[in-house]
Parts: C-alpha cells; structure tokens; sequence
C-alpha cells in the first residue's frame, strides 16, 4: 500500500509540472506586451510598459522566462484580473466559497442519487424502471445545462414567481454585508446559521435549489450508467451465486456483495465527476447570475481578462490532479487487491 | 436409507438473442441419504444446469418451465421449487454448492472470515447467541462491581435478541456500523472461533491468519477449501459439488478429492457430484447418472456402469478415454445445439446403432435391471 | 544422426517490477536451464503442473521469446556441434566461438533470418476461441502465413488453402466464415491448418486439447497422429494432462518449477516412475476403473513461488525423502538407465 | 472455384450475413431505432438547408435580418418560428445551425479519433518510455475538464468558431489516445496476436490487421457518444459569447441573445418562448440522437451480448 500512495505522489511531479508547462505555452501565443499587461494594476501604470517587461523578464529567452513567471506564481502572484479589479489570487479567494456551498450540495446528491438509480435500474433489468432510468439518463446527458437553466428561471421565476436566480435577495444581502453579520465562512447558509439568522438562512437555500437541480442533472447521467454496467457485471459473477446458494435474502446479496464491487468503477470515474462539476460550475452560475467563482472565469473570459482565465485555468488544474489522487486512494481503500499490491 | 432428494421432470429454458435454448427436457433423478451420486456429461449437456436448478439459482435469461424439487423434511417431502420461504431456509443450510472456479466464487472485496461467517451468523444464529448468554452467565460469577453491572448489560442485550423482542431503540442502533461491531463484539468472537475451527477441519494451515487475508492472496487449492468450508458450516445434509477440482493443478486435485472423502465419513452427507472426468466418478462416487443434451440416458451403481454399460453414448464415452497402446475411438459430428435440438433421441445423429424410431420418439428411461435404468429404444422391457 | 534440436541450459527470466519507480526488483525464474534435445519425427512430451514453465519453455524454443541464456541448436551439423563444443571448453567467448553462435544458435537471430525461422517451427495454442482472428475470414486466417512469407499469393494460395483444409478434416464451404461460426474443435482445425500450410518441421502443440470435449479431444489426437506421419512432423506436446499425453508422445520429461526432474520413454515413465514428484504426479491421476483402489501420495503444501525457488532441489521442501545434501546441491540431470535421465541425488533409496 | 471473382462473392456474401445479423438486432432495440430516426432527421435537414432556407446573404451561415428593433416577434405565416432579438429569423437559425453543429462535431471528432488512435496503439503496442511519456502527455491534458482548457484556449486563440474547433481538436485527442491505448493493451495479449508474429507478421501488419479491426468499434461507439458532447460544450461556448459571433447561425449563439427576454414581459411571462426554447430544443435532441445511437451500438456490437 505505501509503494502505491508514494508512487501516486511521486506521479503528481511531473504532472505540476506538465500542468505548468502547458499553461505556459498558452501565454506565449501572447506578445510580450500584452502578457506585460498581466502585472499592471492600474492603466496609470501602463506607460512604463518597457519597465514592467524588463522586471519580469518578458523579453528574456524562454526559459528564463519560464521560471520567473512560475516563481511568480508560486508566490501567489498570478497577476491582475482586471474584469474585477483586484489580484487574481485575491479573487479566487473571494469567490470559492460561493461555489463551494453550490458544490457542497449538488455532489452528495448526485453521487447517492446516481447508485441509488444505478442499483435499481441493473436489479430491474428490462422492466419498465430500467428503460425509464437509461432514457432519464441519457436525456440528461444530453441535456445543454445552459438551457436546463434558462428553461428553470422562465418557469419557476418567470412563471410562478418563486427560486429567484442569485445568492440573496437584495435586502438580505444587505444585512450580510452589514458589520453586524460576523462572515465566517463566506458560505451564505453555514455564515446564517452561525450568526442564528433563519431567515437568511431560508433564503439562501431557496437561491440554491436551482442551480443544485442543473448541476446534478448534468453529472448525474454518469454515475447512473457506471453504477448501472458495473452492477450488471458484478451480478453476473459467480460470488453472487454463491451468496445466493449460501441462502442469504436477494437484498443483502444485491448491496452488500454485488454493490461493493459495483462500486469501483464508480470511484474510478468520480475523476471525472470533479470535472464535470468544474465546468458545470462556469455554466450554471453564469446562467443563475450566481457569483461564484465560475462566474468570475466565465465573465472574465468575455472580457478577454487573460489573467483570470489563466489563473482559473491553474486553479481547477490543481483541484482536479488533488481530486484524482483521493480517488485513487478511495480505489485502494475499497479495492483490497490494489490495496495490497 | 431412502431419498432425501427427488427431482421429477425437471424442465429448463433460457431465452437468449440466437433463440430459446432447451436445456433440460424433463429430468428425473434421486438421491439416497448418506451416498454420492455421480453426473457426467460433456459441455452443454446441463449437468450444470441442473445442479443449479436443484437450488432454485438459474439466473436470467434461464427460467425453470416444468418440474419439482422434493427434498425430504422428516418424513414428508417439500417442493420448494415454488414456496421461495422454504427455499431460504434450505439453501446453504440443508443443501449447499461448491462451484467450479474457487476464486470466481468468493468475493474479492471481502475476508475469507467475513464470508465463511455469513453463513453461520444466517442460519446458526440462535446456537451462538445462547453460547454468548453461557459464556456471560460464567463471567458473571467471577466478575465484581463495576464489571458486574457492564456485563449484566450485556446479558439483557444477547437474551433479548435471542428472543426476539429488543427494544426498538437498541434494534435501531446496532444497526449503525461502528457500534454493531462494538455491541456485537463478543458475540462476533464466538463466531469467528467456529470458523477458524471449521478452517482448520478442511485442512487449511494456519487459519488463525488465513481468516482475515482477502481471496486474491490464497492458492487455487487454498481457495477451494475456503468454499467447501462455507458450504459444510451448517453441516447440510446435501452437497453439491460442480466440478469443483477442474480448474485446479492434478496434486492439487488429489487433496481436494481425499479431503472430499473424509468430510464423507464426517458429516454423512449425501453429495451430488458433477463432473465430466470419468476418473473422479470411479474413485468417488457410489451411483452414475450420464447426461447429454439435456437428457438424462443412463443411471447406474458405479460398477455396473462402468463393466457393462447399455447406452450408446456411454459406451462411446468409456472408449474415448485416452489409454496407450489402445487405438482412440472418437465419437463422430459435435454436441447438438439446443436451440433447435435433433428430434426424438437427442443421440441419434452420432448414434452407431440409430434406428428409425429414434428420431421419431423420445425413449423413457426405464428400469432394465435392479437399480440400472436407460433411455434407449435398443432396450425395449 | 544429426541432432534435430537442442537446447543447452536453456533459461528464461521474466523481471518482476516492484516498489516506487516500478524498477526490476526480482526475476521471475520461469524456465531456469534446460538442456534436451529432441530427434526428427518424434512426439516428445512435456508436462507438468500450471506455473512450472512448460509453456515458456515451448514459446521460447521457437523464439517466440527471446532466451535469457543458453543456446538453441536447429539442425546443426555434426562437426559445427563438436567443433563448439571444443572451443567452450577453453574459453566462452573467442571470435571464432562467437561466429558460430551467430550462424547456428536460434538464441542470436534476429529479423530476416527469424522470419525465414518461422516457416519451419510453428505452434497450436491451447484456446481456439482466442488463437484465432475473430474479426478475420478463415480463408485469410489460413492463407496468411503464404502472404507473410512470400510463398504464395491470390489464386495459388487460395488452392494451397483448400488442400491443407481437406488435410484436416474441413472443407471448402467453411471458406468463407468468421471463427465465432465453428465448435471449439472445428477452431482448433483451423488452427492446425494455419500452422501447417507453410509445412514447418517442428510444431509446438501448446496444450491444444485441454480446453475442448472429451469425444472431440479422441478427435484431435488422432488427427495429430496422421498429421505426424504424413508431414513427417516433429511435436513438442505441453499439456498438465498426463493422460492424454501418455497415449501420444514417445518420449516424456516431467518439469517442476522450471527445470526438468525426469525424463524417459513414455511406457518406462509411467510404468515406473523413479523420482519422488513424477510419482505423487503420476498417483494423483484419476483412475477410471472402480475396481481399482490405488493407495495416493498427497503431496503436503503448495508450488513454492518460481521468484525464489527453494536452495538446491527445488522439491526438496516438499519431499518425502529429501535428506541434507538435496538443501545444498542441486541435482543434475544424469542419465542412469539408456534414455532414462533422472535429476535427484538420492533416486536409489526410493 | 476458387478464382477471383468467386472470392470475392463469397467474402461480401459472409459480409452481408454479418450485417443482417446486425440490423435484425437492431430492429429489435428500440432505443437505437430511435437514435437512427433523430439523426437521419437531422441529417436532412443539414442537407436540405439551402433548399429549405435559402440563404440571404453571402455567407449562408449568417442569419437574415428582417429589422433592427430589440423585441422579438412571435412566430408568424412568414416567420414560422418567429424573430430573435434584432430580428434574426429563428428558422433560419436553427437549420443552418444543424449545418454548423454537423461540421463542428464530425470534423473535430474524426481527426481526434484519427490522432488519438494512431497515438493510442503505438503508445500501446510499444509501451517503455514511448508508453510512459505518452501517458504523462494525455495525464495533464485530461487534467483539465474541456470546457474550461477550451475557454482558456479560445480566449489566447481569439474567439470565433475556427478557434473553438482547433482547441477541441488539441484536447480531444488525448481520450481517445487513453481509451485506444487501454484496448490495445487488452487485444495484445490475445494469443491470435502472437500467433501472429509467430507466423512472422511485421508490427506494423499485425497493429493493422490484426489490432486495430478488433478495437475501432469501441472507439467508434466513444465517438458517437462525443459528438454529442463537442457540440454541447461548442454551444456552451457560444453562450458564453467565446464561440460564434453575433448573428451566425449557431444553437448557442442564438440562446445566448435570448437570455434577457426568458422572463418574458409583464403578464404573460412565456411571451419570448420562442427565441430560447426552440434553438435549446434542436441542442438536446441533435446530442440525444448521438447518444442514443452510441449506447445502442455498445450493445449491439459488444461480442459478448452478440453471440449470447
């Protein structure tokens, strides 16, 4: 086991490093100027663009160029978003925790939901359940999540009034940015609780089912088809039939002996889970007006703020490879065979 | 010493994309307490099918058509084919299976202790609860004050399962992972010495660390002992074994029949063994049923079989067992596809002695000497 | 007579990769020096427990895998074996040793003179459903090895098809069919045929008819028989089924943990096996007469893992009459009786 | 008979067997009959276009406009599907924009399969350090989910339809490698592919004959299952304003103009349906079509479920 965790580590080097390497390539289709633009915090400072190019080596020959942009970045200094005005890193720090409550909610759902369809639709094989599930979830595969979107705010706002799009409505958002509400989080439902405001507290969730219901119906789709082909192969395995000869009820040989196993291929694709949240992140609260940190990357791409976009761009890379390493340990925690490789 | 089990005209049907395949038209076969009955065949023939028939366990697409399952209780016979609450209660109890690809049937995800005690925890339950009770009852005497009154506690908890009416809350809570394992913790003890013990009884080395290692990490042979020891926890009055030394190494096999044997002795029960190498059937088994295509042609006492058999196929089985210096006789044409079977005998088309009246009418097997039948129309009584 | 094929200590490793930077931390000892040689037309089995390498070796004799060490003589002439022979004796790697290895070792080739290999020495694997294209007609699957070696082409190699298809029992109407249409045996014909269109002088038969049924098996062995005779063929049989191979083979070595422990004629072998593993090997085989009861030797334990087998006799752990000596020195392969060799130091006492 | 014609019949003749067998199974699932209806439907429509709407302007991908007054017209006699803001035809919209979502999806997945494919199997067959570099390569690439590698590409490229295309073409590729890479590994332990050398194949035959017919259906059936998703994460592209100007005929162009008018106006909330409703619609069943067609050919294809 510890050969395999310190092999996944050793492997996340020259990952960073690819990752950083390619991020780099994409600046160079930029000339020096523009990327110079990256490091001016106010157009003031645009006149002495030669001193700015010679301070962070833009000119220089590649290389140079390479490890003074990355020792930049390491520092944190990921230059200035100028579609909000502020440092980058400072962004991503005032942003993520939206987008974390948004995430927070749709994950679980679509992981348990998803095994949950996942189990009944391979147990149901052919019956009228199975072909209702695989058309739900192909049709949620295919479904654009921008549109998901617009067709929820025009019938539940539009129509009827109720879920507006947003994190708060105006005037709550008033009292939250008051002094008198203590911001411990930046999570809007955890920070009401704390400071014991139900009311906040309600109106944050109602801002939130929206988005939960787009972001879930994309991914779930995924998990429903894994869950369902990985239960289909485990139920046809012979230690099903030996659960079965040994005597034990159809619902303990279905989810103790068939879902475990059912379950690996599940882990190993949740990779891929983390990357459809991302993206759906950018989609779903540009459409919902969400200010997350996905609308910050969205909106800043529009505006042509480089910065930003490369800066998100870093960000989510370095989220993703992290997710990847927890699934593999999730993988050798419930696979005793890579467990004990 | 009569049946313990009957199977009349058993039908089996499996509806796959190239047609319906019949596999088994209509078996008939019994087993008598306490002896080890012998199904040959070749691929195809549905010796397999017709194991996992006798415990209700054909998966889909198969389906049982026709038939009954009679296993004795006592005195009178239970068809459990069709009252599925009863079935519970045999399956792995009464009867139990071995399968031919030992690490196939064991979950690779769980400890060889975790599986073999499933077994006990389901169908001996009460036996270990009330060993739990007497183990506490003796502590209790030793035991003072503060021990005293923990183990009073526990007492109310195991006597309360053993009857059945534990409080809802307490019902509810053991059901939470972490704290069944500590509210169980004894009692899982007790079951986990039964099956180092049981382990141990089928020969396994060192079954103190075998328990907790996971399939993957044990030998073929290893592993095969692990499913025999799952299938004798209950100590079943029927075994049956699906070719369970094919896939294993000749040495290997030879442990696995002599262990065989002595659990033979041991437990006294009766064992269905399902094999198409005619050298286990020799030196294992008391009576013979050859199958082929689904049909049941010939039953016979070992000996008989073997010096003189009646069917054709038999026969044309016998003498193509590889023996040197004797020239090889092979049987012509390949084994039937059962979509569309040959009409009549299904044997006819490679039968040396095919009469007209075989592809037109399907022999019944019948009783030709005491204790030997075969469905031939060469044998008319 | 010149010698057929021959192969001096002949190994093959497989590297086992471990640890963080997946390095080669052990080797896994599959087939650890051998040295046989096998006379033309003859059937020489080989056999032995999953796992002790019989397969290896067969792959590597046809340099299907590239040796670790040894050498493999095909058809060398007397004096050039004897001439190498000599210069071994005073030093293992003088130029003039070398040319010859380069001419006549199997061990050395590479490329075109591997390819020209490959007509003469073929093998039949022991699954028919994966030893064949799936995705391919049999008429192409046959005709191949013409194509491949430039033997023959379009209408002639369609002709050459046909006739070593009636060889083995098949005919044209199967020309035109995909593998997923043919029984096990039928497969395994097709096999045969694509083996034997370049007609090659030494075949490996790689267990080919353990996974087919017992009537069909009848079926195949024959045919091998009047194959043998007709095409003047030489067979290495691998198989874990001593029965079968008993009735074909004229010769058989017994392997254990990839090496050979005993060889013989096939009717002095299985009559009177002489060391301790061919004869609990022997004993455990099923008799099918139940008038027969045979008192078995059980062998304790399990096959020790080839990555490192036990010091000196590799059997020694689990053997009845294993003394001090069979720890330290690893037995030989002498031969005590004419044809019979035997590797176990003490094979007198049993 | 056995001359070059009688081969040649017989080999078509097995050929012929072998696809009736497969088009009776896939009369028998439904879900395929289905995918094949959506995507024939729209593979008229994508031909048909300049007979259907015949294009206006030079650039037959840029909508007509009948006006330039903010407020979009319910549909009419001679708009059918009505007008988008600025009054861009709907109709027109949405059939040249099944065109542009052909071209998009086709043209970028089959040069990653080809890409990917070639990379794939010699990275697979070859494995070493080829094997691990290739890895790493696909490793980073695929650390990044596609849509946001895209938006950063797109945005360096310069927005605009083409750039979409290049930045997919230079992301896709590496799934396809992964996914080639992992079935060669599976076919290359078959014994018909040693059997092969055995017989004296060269590499380069055996990956060609042998390799790559047993391993195109599933990276066939993948690319089905992506078109679908190229075009989505293209329309989400659009949406975002990256992807298609203004004004071209692209689905997620078109929904993007309609975001502010999904309230609709006081009274009668659904007034401006149209606008985001139709073109969202066109979307969801173009990429359900592909769907459904991949998920049916898995089954249908997969020798497993095959010979049952």
């Amino acid at each position: 086991m510890r050969a395999y965790i310190a092999r996944r580590l050793l492997l996340l080097v020259p990952t960073l490093i690819g990752l950083s390497i390619l991020i780099f390539a994409v600046l160079q289709v930029f000339s020096p100027v523009e990327r110079a633009a990256l490091y001016i915090r106010d157009p003031k400072a645009a006149k002495n663009i030669g001193a700015i190019i010679r301070k962070y080596h833009l000119d220089a020959p590649l290389y140079v160029q390479y490890f003074t942009w990355l020792s930049e970045v390491l520092h944190g200094n990921l230059g200035w978003s100028k579609s909000v005005n502020m440092p980058v890193s400072e962004a991503i720090k005032t942003f993520l925790p939206a987008t974390v409550e948004l995430v927070a909610f749709s994950i679980p759902l679509t992981v348990i939901v998803g095994i949950y369809l996942g189990v009944i639709s391979a147990t149901h094989k052919d019956k009228a359940l199975d072909h209702a599930t695989r058309a739900l979830a192909i049709a949620g595969w295919s479904l654009p999540s921008f549109w998901l979107g617009l067709v929820l705010i025009s019938i539940f706002y539009g129509g009827l009034k109720i879920f507006p799009p947003g994190r708060l409505s105006t005037e709550h958002s008033i009292v939250v940015n008051s002094p008198g509400f203590i911001r411990y989080t930046g999570m809007n439902t955890i920070d009401a609780l704390l400071n014991g405001n139900l009311e906040i507290f309600l109106d944050a969730l109602q801002h939130l089912i929206l988005p939960t219901i787009t972001l879930t119906t994309i991914n779930i789709a995924l998990i429903v088809r894994i869950m369902r082909s990985g239960m289909l192969e485990s139920l046809s395995k012979n230690y099903v039939l030996a659960a079965r000869a040994k005597g034990l009820p159809e619902k303990v040989v279905i989810n103790k002996h068939a879902r475990r196993n059912a379950l690996i291929p599940v882990i190993t694709v949740s990779g891929l889970l983390t990357a459809g949240m991302l993206s759906g992140v950018v989609i779903t609260e540009t459409v919902f007006n969400y200010h997350g940190i996905g609308y910050w990357a969205a909106n800043a791409a529009t505006q042509l703020d480089i910065p930003a976009v490369l800066g998100f761009a870093i960000f989510t890379g370095l989220l993703f490879i992290f997710a990847n390493l927890i699934v593999d340990l999730l993988y050798a925690y419930i696979d005793p065979r890579i467990r004990l490789e | 010493m009569g049946e313990i089990l009957k199977v009349e005209d058993l039908k089996v049907r499996f509806y796959t994309y190239e047609g319906i395949v019949k596999a088994l038209e209509g078996v008939n076969l019994d087993v008598l307490e306490g002896e080890t009955l012998g199904i040959v065949g070749e691929t195809g023939s549905g010796k397999t099918v017709t194991s996992l028939s006798i415990l209700v366990l054909i998966p889909p697409p198969g389906r049982i058509e026709e038939g009954k399952i009679l296993f004795r209780r006592g005195k009178e016979f239970l068809d459990f084919l069709r009252n599925t609450q009863v079935m519970y209660q045999i399956r792995g109890k009464e009867i139990s299976m071995v399968f031919q690809e030992p690490n196939a049937a064991l979950n690779p995800v769980y400890t060889v202790g975790d599986q073999v005690s499933e077994v006990l925890v389901l169908h001996r339950r009460k036996e270990f609860l009330k060993k739990t009770v007497e183990e506490i009852e003796e502590e209790l005497e030793r035991g003072t004050g503060f021990k005293k009154f923990l183990l009073r506690i526990e007492k109310k908890i195991y006597s309360g399962m053993l009857k059945e009416q534990l409080p809802l809350a307490l019902r509810f809570l053991l059901k939470v992972p972490i704290l069944n394992r500590l509210g169980k913790s004894r009692f899982n003890k007790e079951v986990r010495n039964e099956v180092v013990n049981i382990l141990r009884e089928m020969g396994i080395g060192d079954p103190e660390r075998v328990v907790d290692m996971y399939p993957h990490e044990l030998s073929g042979g290893m592993q095969q002992r692990v499913v025999i020891a799952m299938a004798l926890a209950c100590n079943p009055k029927l075994l049956i074994a699906d070719e369970p030394t094919t896939s294993l190494d000749v040495t290997v096999q030879a442990q696995i029949l002599d262990l065989i044997r002595e659990l033979k002795e041991k437990f006294k029960s009766s064992i269905i063994y399902v094999t198409h190498d005619m050298g286990v059937i020799a030196e294992l088994c008391d009576r013979v049923a050859v199958m082929y295509a689904g049909t049941i042609c010939e039953v016979a006492n070992v000996l008989e079989l073997f010096k003189n058999p009646l069917h054709p196929y038999t026969k044309a089985l016998l003498e193509s067992i590889p023996k040197p210096g004797k020239e090889l006789k092979a049987i012509r044409g390949t084994v039937p596809n059962l979509v569309d079977p040959p009409s009549g005998c299904r044997f006819h088309p490679r039968c040396d002695y095919n009469m007209p009246i075989c592809s037109k009418e399907k022999p019944e097997l019948r009783e030709i000497k005491k204790g030997h039948y075969v469905a031939c129309h060469l044998y008319k009584r | 007579m010149e010698a057929f094929l021959e192969t001096v200590n002949l190994k093959k490793y497989y590297p086992v990769k471990g640890g963080v930077f997946k390095r080669k931390k052990a080797d896994v000892k599959a087939v650890d020096g051998i040295s046989i040689n096998i006379k033309k037309g003859e059937c020489f089995g080989l056999v032995g427990e999953s796992g002790c390498g019989k397969t290896t070796f067969g792959k590597t004799i046809i340099r299907l895998l590239k040796p670790t060490f040894g050498h493999i003589y095909f058809k060398i002439p007397e004096k050039v074996r004897s001439d190498i022979k000599e210069l071994e004796k005073n030093s293992n790697n003088s130029p003039e040793l070398n040319r010859l290895y380069e001419e006549y070792d199997l061990g050395t080739f590479k490329g075109g003179r591997l390819k020209q290999l490959r007509r003469k020495m073929q093998i039949v694997y022991q699954n028919p459903s994966t030893s064949l294209n799936p995705r391919m007609l049999v008429k192409d699957i046959v005709a191949e090895p013409l194509i491949v070696q430039g033997i023959a082409k379009g209408r002639e190699a369609n002709e050459k098809v046909l006739g070593i298809l009636s060889k083995v029992g098949l005919t044209e109407k199967h020309l035109y069919r995909y593998p997923h249409e043919f029984s096990g045996g039928q497969r395994q014909r097709i096999a045969i045929a694509r083996a034997l269109i370049t007609n090659p002088e030494f075949v490996v038969l790689d267990e080919p008819t353990s996974s087919v049924d017992v009537s069909v098996r009848a079926q195949l062995l024959n045919l091998f028989q009047t194959l043998r005779k007709e095409f003047n063929l030489t067979y290495l049989f691998v198989s874990h089924d001593l029965s079968v191979v008993e009735c074909i083979s004229d010769r058989v070595a017994v392997m254990y943990l990839g090496k050979i422990v005993e060889l013989a004629k096939t009717e002095e072998l299985f009559k009177n096996p002489l060391h301790p593993y061919s004869q609990a090997l022997f004993s455990a085989i099923p008799i099918p007469d139940p008038t027969v009861k045979k008192e078995r030797i059980i062998l304790k334990g399990d096959v020790p893992s080839p990555v490192n087998p036990p010091s000196g006799c590799r059997f020694h752990p689990r053997c009845k009459y294993a003394t001090e000596v069979c720890g330290k020195r690893e037995p030989q392969l002498e031969e005590i009786k004419d044809g019979h060799y035997i590797a176990c130091h003490n094979w007198e006492r049993i | 008979m056995s001359g070059k014609e009688a081969s040649g019949g017989g080999g078509r003749e097995a050929f012929l067997k072998e696809l009736k067998f497969t088009v009776k199974r896939i009369r028998e699932s439904p879900l395929s009959i289905l995918g094949l209806a959506i995507i024939t439907f729209f593979v008229l429509i994508a031909v048909l276009a300049p007979v259907i709407a015949p294009p206006k302007k030079a650039d037959p991908y840029m909508i007509p406009r009948y006006g330039y007054t903010q407020e979009p017209k319910p549909p009419s006699p001679e708009h059918i599907f009505g007008t988008a803001q600025g009054q861009y035809d709907v109709f027109y919209g949405v059939i040249w924009g099944t065109r542009s979502a052909f071209r998009v999806g086709v043209i970028v997945i089959g040069i990653t399969i080809l890409i990917g494919v070639a990379i794939g199997s010699v990275s697979g067959y070859y494995g070493g350090i080829v094997d691990e570099a290739m890895m790493r390569i696909t490793d980073i690439i695929l650390a990044f989910p596609a849509l946001i590698l895209a938006m950063a590409l797109v945005v360096a490229f310069g927005p605009g339809l083409n750039s979409v295309m290049q930045a997919f073409i230079l992301i896709w590729w590496a799934s396809y490698a992964r996914v080639t890479r992992g079935e060669v590994l599976k076919i290359k332990q078959e014994d018909f592919v040693e059997a092969a050398k055995a017989i004296g194949c060269s590499d380069f035959r055996v990956i060609t004959r042998h390799i790559l017919p047993n391993i195109i259906f599933p990276v066939l059936i993948m690319g089905s299952l992506d078109i679908g998703s190229v075009v989505l994460v293209a329309a989400a592209l659009s949406f975002l304003g990256l992807g298609a100007p203004l004004g071209y005929a692209d689905w997620g162009q078109m929904i993007s103009i309609s975001r502010n008018w999904i309230l609709g106006k006081a009274g009668n909330p659904f007034a401006y349906w149209h606008t985001f409703i139709i073109p969202g619609l066109f979307i969801f069943f173009f990429v359900m079509g592909w769907n459904l067609l991949g998920d049916a050919f898995r089954d249908i294809l997969d020798p497993m479920m095959r010979r049952r």
